[in-house]
């Protein structure tokens, strides 16, 4: 997947700037939407028997957003340890960093 | 959500009107999803063409779930993004 | 979930007018592409032994987008109602309004 | 698909303008969405490199019945949205 | 769907020559992305037994790809052929066309 | 990826700097379908709340074949892209 990791630019623009605050933030809201689409359909029954969360369901979400948490990381990690190893360490700018 | 640091106030004014934009887009995808995953589950009877009582019910339960649901998740959300920026997160030289 | 809800802004600007419409524009074509997702796969089985579709499939269809619309001014109504209750009826310009 | 009211004869343009980008984007999007459905449902095999013949009228079938089926949603959606409109939709006062 | 058809307009200002060639590459792209997507669901079973493609899942990979770009150029050629049939031909640019 | 060839020096620098952009958004989206692919698959045990140790390696393994994976289904891309371009594609005349 090499081919999709872009290379360093010198100097960022005011509207480049912009783009990759933007890209950042966006990345945090994706990867809440997608914990909020994986937790729902690993811990919430789809029958709807009743409109609140039980007990079940509340702890289970917690430990799922914990462990999306631990999975980003871990990936975080492999894939910036791959990409430093590839291109020696010369990583632009918002590529394989998510917790900024 | 650190990391915007490096913005002067015309390119934060500039990224805060994009924002809006992009808060109105997210309501408006939550609400699509939210009504597709609860049509998805609850409906399933199209021998009718008006919703039966108990998909009614069914939708509405579904509904008021998946908000507590999301509002959970959210509240978890920040607090682990809050932990991980407080850890210097995983590029702490940044 | 209110944390996604945004505030009044007074007095919009041309861009933001245009961004409105075009946000408003979008939602219906994306209630329609979900639609045709929905729809489809619940009245279309998936062995396709024939081209055209027939009465069964044709009258789910119809059935199925009554069904949808309804469902969403059920869940539009639940949502401004709740959003009236939490905000004191404050709520701003696209936010849970979906048929204009 | 009223609201659109309030913009002035610019505006208008402007926003006919990014409608037509959004048009090409659409139909692109139904084209993808279309080929991977019937991409899904229809090619299962792959002993082979090429496509069966069973797979390629698969492939063409499902074709003609999501654009016929499509098609007949379009209509039913217009109509729905017509009526909403007339009924002055959820919001009258707008 | 013919309605999701854009007529023809004569010549092109800069932004939309831009917007058109945009438009070409994402498509190449969300078509890629697709591929991605299908071929590893049909070809990658989900228990991650190895890290390494071993080589039924490698041999799968390639002819899915020939498979679906085949699949690609019969559903445009067929979709080109409706639309002429339906526009007496004049279909604008980007429209049906994906390999340009 | 033809079709290139009608814009002037201007237009292809803008071009340019949104495919930066979108590359950008590309790796993003790769990742967090990566992340989300493999949570799904690997991660169903919510009696803990934190990782068993089959549940990372189980990660780890499928984060590697997933890349893997589409390394070569970009080669392949590639190669099917470039014959269609020589065959003329689908518009010769183009």
């Amino acid at each position: 997947m090499s081919f999709l990791f872009g290379g360093g630019r010198p100097q960022p623009s005011s509207a480049e700037k912009i783009a990759a605050a933007e890209a950042e933030i966006e990345m945090v809201s994706n990867m809440f939407n997608q914990l909020v689409d994986t937790c729902t359909k690993k811990c919430i029954p789809n029958q709807y028997r009743e409109a609140d969360l039980n007990k079940g369901e509340s702890v289970c979400l917690d430990r799922c957003v914990a462990k999306f948490f631990e999975v980003n990381v871990k990936v975080s990690e492999k894939m910036q340890g791959e990409a430093q190893q590839r291109q020696g360490g010369a990583m632009g700018g918002g590529g394989g960093s998510m917790f900024g | 959500m650190a990391g915007v640091g490096g913005l002067n106030a015309a390119e934060q004014r500039e990224l805060q009107g994009r924002m809006e934009q992009k808060q109105m887009k997210d309501f408006m995808n939550m609400y699509s999803n939210l009504v597709q995953r609860c049509f998805n589950d609850c409906v399933n009877d199209f021998t009718t063409k008006s919703l039966l009582g108990k998909e009614e019910s069914c939708v509405m339960r579904c509904v008021d779930k998946f908000l507590k649901s999301s509002e959970r998740l959210g509240e978890r959300f920040q607090e682990q993004n809050a932990q991980m920026a407080q850890q210097g997160g995983m590029n702490a030289g940044r």
